[in-house]
């Protein structure tokens, strides 16, 4: 099955087995609180994600993306970064927007179908609007980290984006004016088999990883259900890219247990099979098991982990449901600063009836 | 007389353009096992196989670009790009090459390509998944722009999009891919350049396309109830342009009211607004109306129907059309 | 008094630009040590130094892509797309992110970016060097497009569209960059959505913006000595478009021709003739007219004066729409 | 200087050294004929080439970009090719047009501005009207290769374009998608070391050819001025195409003797030195020497291709001063094969008056 071949193809960064026992050097250098926050993240996302499901099964959301099984890989990513990076996500990041602090009801805007890229203050979120247009994304965090070196100030840029969106011409223009610009940027693909229902192999012809090589800077393959390989991977490469060393592009390889998107029936294109192989490397429950296992955290901890993401998801709910649509005058509020007279005279006749 | 959705129909257009010639290939993303996100390829790759239906990586440039090279090796190329608002990666592709192609080779190699595209709003659908490219590809010189807004004239305009010897883009109205219409499919009648009268009338002529056009109906029926008789104008092509039968209904009514989702600013309105003054000015007794899309950004679900031509902004902008 | 170029005035607009914000930087393929291929960004980055004046490689929809990132910086990046042909890889950026960036984010990340283009024909150019796109701008909203057509109200209008809070499409007009205009450079004066009239006229209004504006006092010249007075309306921005100039000269003269390079299916004479239509209806004597390039691609060098909207068939059309 | 670096940075393939004598083994299965047949062409597209510089600067061409220092890449490259193969070019390969044997009056419509992209036919030519705007004929080429792939057609399909152009979207969409389609294409870039007046360090990060690997097809680097080290790695590539091999990325090192256009100022961004150590490995002296000092031709074949290009040119020069305008109708003539009635319309209106 091609993610398991590609993913076995060559070597890639693991420090906890599936299983949940170490398989490297374990130590990311975070302490007992940091790591046992990092299952705390992982649990209280899975359990927004099945929500947002539900929500939008009873007509409360429209269409949602649901990232279940990549929680390591964007719960990992994100807690590695510093408070004045920035995040550039695609429209699957909801676990990085959880681990980065991210108004979760204003973000659901974005799904409730009231606000487009979500409500929240991306400047001071650190966390750009959600971005469809699969790679775009990319070129837009190359400008900032750009923008940041230009300011001589010590931050970097991470940007979000999948398996398939590593064919579009913005991921090969922003990976290269990364590289020719030295921004500090992370490129970070979340390698999850598939781009709706083209499987990987129909998508590249060789591990994305590689890649990274031919644009002059390093690439990382990691396994993105692993969260403290993907940590690790991506706290070394914004390190880099802050003190100068320009970008990292980092694959991890995770898989997308549910369907690309409510929309979607996965059963007309990939087997249960493969899907019950990944929930087998879970990576809430390998971790799990991992601190349990090295006492850092007690099964006590890990089911008050649940409960605890059972209530916050509640008032979520609650929140989402009680979202009104913005007033029909936010049409016109927000195009332009100084907006033409044609525009404002629309919008007065508007008003008006 | 068996019925058909606009996807079924289309579908068989597509079928049908497979099984006649050989050279036919369909792709883009998504087309294969799946069908297409919107079903429209379903069951095509099982039936005509790997090499004439097939995936692409999600690189839409690269599809619009393979279409030259595909047209130069002989093929005819129907191509899919998912969405309206991700057709715009393959804008260069379509402006520079495929409409340019054949002017710059001296007809010598000519460009039989069809691209499809999911398109317009209405869906409740996410950003990007709204838009209205016409514009886009109306003005640019050297391609075909068809929408149909039935699913019977939807398998005839896709049908002869497949056989005609130009460039067509061919721009399907999302919001009513699962409405349904009796009758037999077939690609007799009106060609790609005439519009038709879907309910005739003296007081106003409505001109539209795509999913607009079923509220024209709608507001007709409702003016009709006061007494206003409109005469509905369905484009079906905006490429070639019936300005015959633009200038003639003017002629006609002297009344014109141009409804579409685009936003106002050269929206298709503007075009037709300008036709209508050229073609019939003396017959004119009031300004051409359009009622439109304001000049924003598509907006979130909950505000597209704020967003949109309304029923009630069509009736309105006809009385003041009428009462002027 | 000092004699300017267009490209001399829109220098100096950048530079002054540069020396008044230390967020605004330039950059785009070969705007470094060479100066753009026309001379356009000349001396800045020895001025400015590589910070702030800088190459990039041969990637349009990354360099508009970067102006969104660099925006959210804080940065106010100025970009080149070196020519018309060459901007359409960079319209999904455009029309995706950089137009609709501020709606999507209720105004928290606002993007003051200006993108010059050099555009439109007239200098025998190979093909894609002869493109009007300003149709494709035009359309999106969310965009100001601006065009001079002379080099002090350049250096205005490229200062103004510099110091505007939102997106700017500024189109310079290649075949006028080396025409000379004497006199002052300064902002103060017109600003962005103000027309502004080069020769009053009863007779008939001409519209027009950039290299063709030079082409209708021409023909207002030529006009004159047959005893017809033509108004000459240089409309200066696209978005946004002065409609209430437009109104009022239909109103008072009740005759319009517009003219542009563009071809005329949705070129900016559809748009201002509809809006014309709209705001003086009860004045207009005869329909406005078109004068315009044929819906055709931009031809070779050798054809380009054939295509292109000429001073005679811009009088012909002002005799017809007066004789009307 | 930036070239020479990155041409050292990795080693290249070579045959014959600057000074004419061979470095490895020359036999690349070429007749005596054939040989002597790659100087003349040479010989020939060099003089065409510095003639249509006097025509332009005579007003008889618009803005012509010449190609001197790239004989051996383009000659050597195009020569490599079948019968059935198909080129294409971007704006700068006439000297591949020469080789390929296409009518060079009717390409020199397009410097005329006569006609753009040339008057020539290109399916009978097998080579693509000119393309301007840089890597967007690489995708046509992909597009092409497996069309002919879906026909069972033992054709390749070579994209010429230059190093500048490698930053483009359309490079990358057009490689993966060979990679992943295993279209028979031969990608070919000239790195001539600039892009205008950006030098290659500006442009990318890393060797070009390293790019390659990341596609998952073979990438070679050769001495772009070594005509029998070019036709050689271009033969490998297009023979392992034509036989279901899949792509091949070549990244020739070269240089552009010459402005990049007639409208060109280059003393603005390089410095005479750096033009002046590219004429030392002349690419047609070097293959001159080599044919005379292997015995395999004679100073006087030489002289004689000299001559007989002069009379050749002599020719070409006469028709291209006596090339006329198209009609007017031209104008119309070709947008559509069924046209809409507007136009023809104005067309009609056209010819009336
Ligand atoms: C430019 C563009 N083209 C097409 C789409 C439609 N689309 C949405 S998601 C998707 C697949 C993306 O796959 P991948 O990058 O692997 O991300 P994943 O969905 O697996 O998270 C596609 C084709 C899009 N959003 N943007
Ligand atoms: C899409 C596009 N952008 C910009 C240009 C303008 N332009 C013409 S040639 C050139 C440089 C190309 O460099 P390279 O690919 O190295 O080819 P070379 O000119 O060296 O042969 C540029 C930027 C173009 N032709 N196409
Ligand atoms: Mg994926
Ligand atoms: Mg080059």
């Amino acid at each position: 099955m091609t993610t398991r071949q590609h993913m076995h193809e060559e070597p890639f960064l693991q420090l906890i087995a599936p299983d949940g026992s170490p398989v490297d050097d374990v130590d990311v250098e975070l302490s007992t609180e940091e790591l046992r926050e990092l299952l705390r993240l992982m649990v209280r996302a899975r359990r927004l994600d099945r929500e947002c499901m539900a929500l939008q099964r009873q007509g409360e959301l429209t269409v949602y993306p649901p990232f279940e099984g990549q929680e390591a890989a964007q719960v990992g990513s994100a807690f590695a970064l510093g408070p004045d990076d920035f995040v550039f996500p695609s429209f699957r990041e909801l676990a990085a927007a959880v681990t980065r602090g991210v108004d979760v009801i204003e973000y659901l805007q974005y799904h409730r179908g009231t606000w487009h890229g979500g409500a929240y203050d991306p400047v001071s979120s650190r966390f750009a609007p959600l971005c469809v247009p699969v790679a775009t994304q990319i070129v837009h965090a190359v400008g900032w980290g750009f923008g940041a070196k230009l300011d001589g100030h010590a931050a970097c840029a991470l940007a979000y984006f999948g398996d398939g969106s590593t064919s579009e011409g913005d991921f090969h223009e922003g990976a290269n004016l990364a590289a020719v610009f030295e921004a500090p940027v992370v490129l970070f693909c979340q390698n999850n088999g598939w781009a709706i229902s083209v499987p990987l192999e129909e998508q590249v012809a060789a591990p994305i990883v590689r890649r990274a090589e031919g644009y002059g800077f390093p690439g990382v393959r990691v396994d993105g259900n692993d969260v403290l390989a993907v940590y690790r991977a991506t706290r070394e490469a914004a390190d880099r890219a802050r003190s100068g060393g320009g970008p990292t592009l980092i694959e991890a390889i995770t898989y997308r247990i549910g369907p690309h998107s409510t929309a979607d029936d996965p059963t007309r294109y990939r087997t249960g099979d493969e899907v019950e192989a990944w929930r087998g490397r879970d990576p809430i429950e390998r971790f799990r098991r991992f601190l349990v296992g090295a006492g850092i955290a007690s099964e006590d901890f890990a089911t008050g982990c649940e409960a605890e993401a059972e209530t916050w998801v509640a008032e979520v709910r609650a929140h989402v449901i009680a979202m009104l649509p913005p007033p029909e005058d936010d049409l016109f509020a927000f195009a332009f600063e100084r907006p033409p007279s044609t525009l404002l005279r629309e919008r007065e006749g508007r008003s008006g009836g | 007389m068996a019925e058909h959705t606009m996807v079924g129909a289309l579908n068989q257009a597509l079928r049908d353009a497979l099984a006649a010639d050989p050279r036919t290939l369909v792709f883009g993303e998504d087309v294969g096992e799946l069908g297409g996100v919107f079903r429209v390829t379903e069951g095509l790759q099982r039936e005509f196989g790997r090499d004439r239906v097939f995936n692409t990586p999600v690189a839409e440039a690269g599809i619009a670009g393979m279409c030259v090279g595909l047209a130069l090796a002989g093929w005819r190329p129907v191509a899919e790009l998912q969405f309206d608002g991700f057709s715009y990666p393959a804008l260069d592709q379509v402006i520079s090459h495929i409409a340019k192609y054949r002017t710059r080779t001296r007809g010598r190699a000519p460009m039989p390509v069809v691209i499809r595209i999911p398109s317009f709003g209405g869906i409740r659908g996410k950003e990007h998944h709204g838009e209205s490219p016409e514009t886009y590809y109306v003005h640019t010189a050297g391609l075909k722009v068809v929408v149909p807004s039935s699913p019977l004239d939807a398998y005839r305009l896709l049908s002869l999009s497949i056989d005609d010897p130009d460039p067509v883009v061919f721009l399907e109205p999302k919001s009513r891919y699962w409405t349904k219409e009796e009758g037999e499919l077939t690609a007799e009648g009106p060609g790609i350049g005439s519009a038709r009268a879907l309910r005739n009338g003296e007081g106003c002529t409505l001109v539209s396309y795509g999913a607009m056009v079923g509220r024209c109906l709608e507001a007709a029926e409702v003016l009709s109830g006061e007494g206003v008789e409109c005469e509905v104008l369905d484009l079906r092509s905006l490429v070639p342009l019936d300005v015959d039968a633009l200038g003639e209904a003017a002629r006609r009514t002297g009344r014109a009211v141009v409804v579409h989702e685009a936003p106002r600013t050269l929206g298709m309105g503007a075009e037709i607004a300008a036709r209508i003054m050229e073609e019939a000015f003396d017959s004119l007794e009031a300004p051409v109306a359009r009622v439109t899309a304001p000049d924003v950004p598509y907006p979130p679900a909950s505000l597209e129907q704020r967003y949109l031509p309304s029923v009630d902004a069509i009736c309105a902008a006809v009385r003041r059309t009428v009462a002027y």
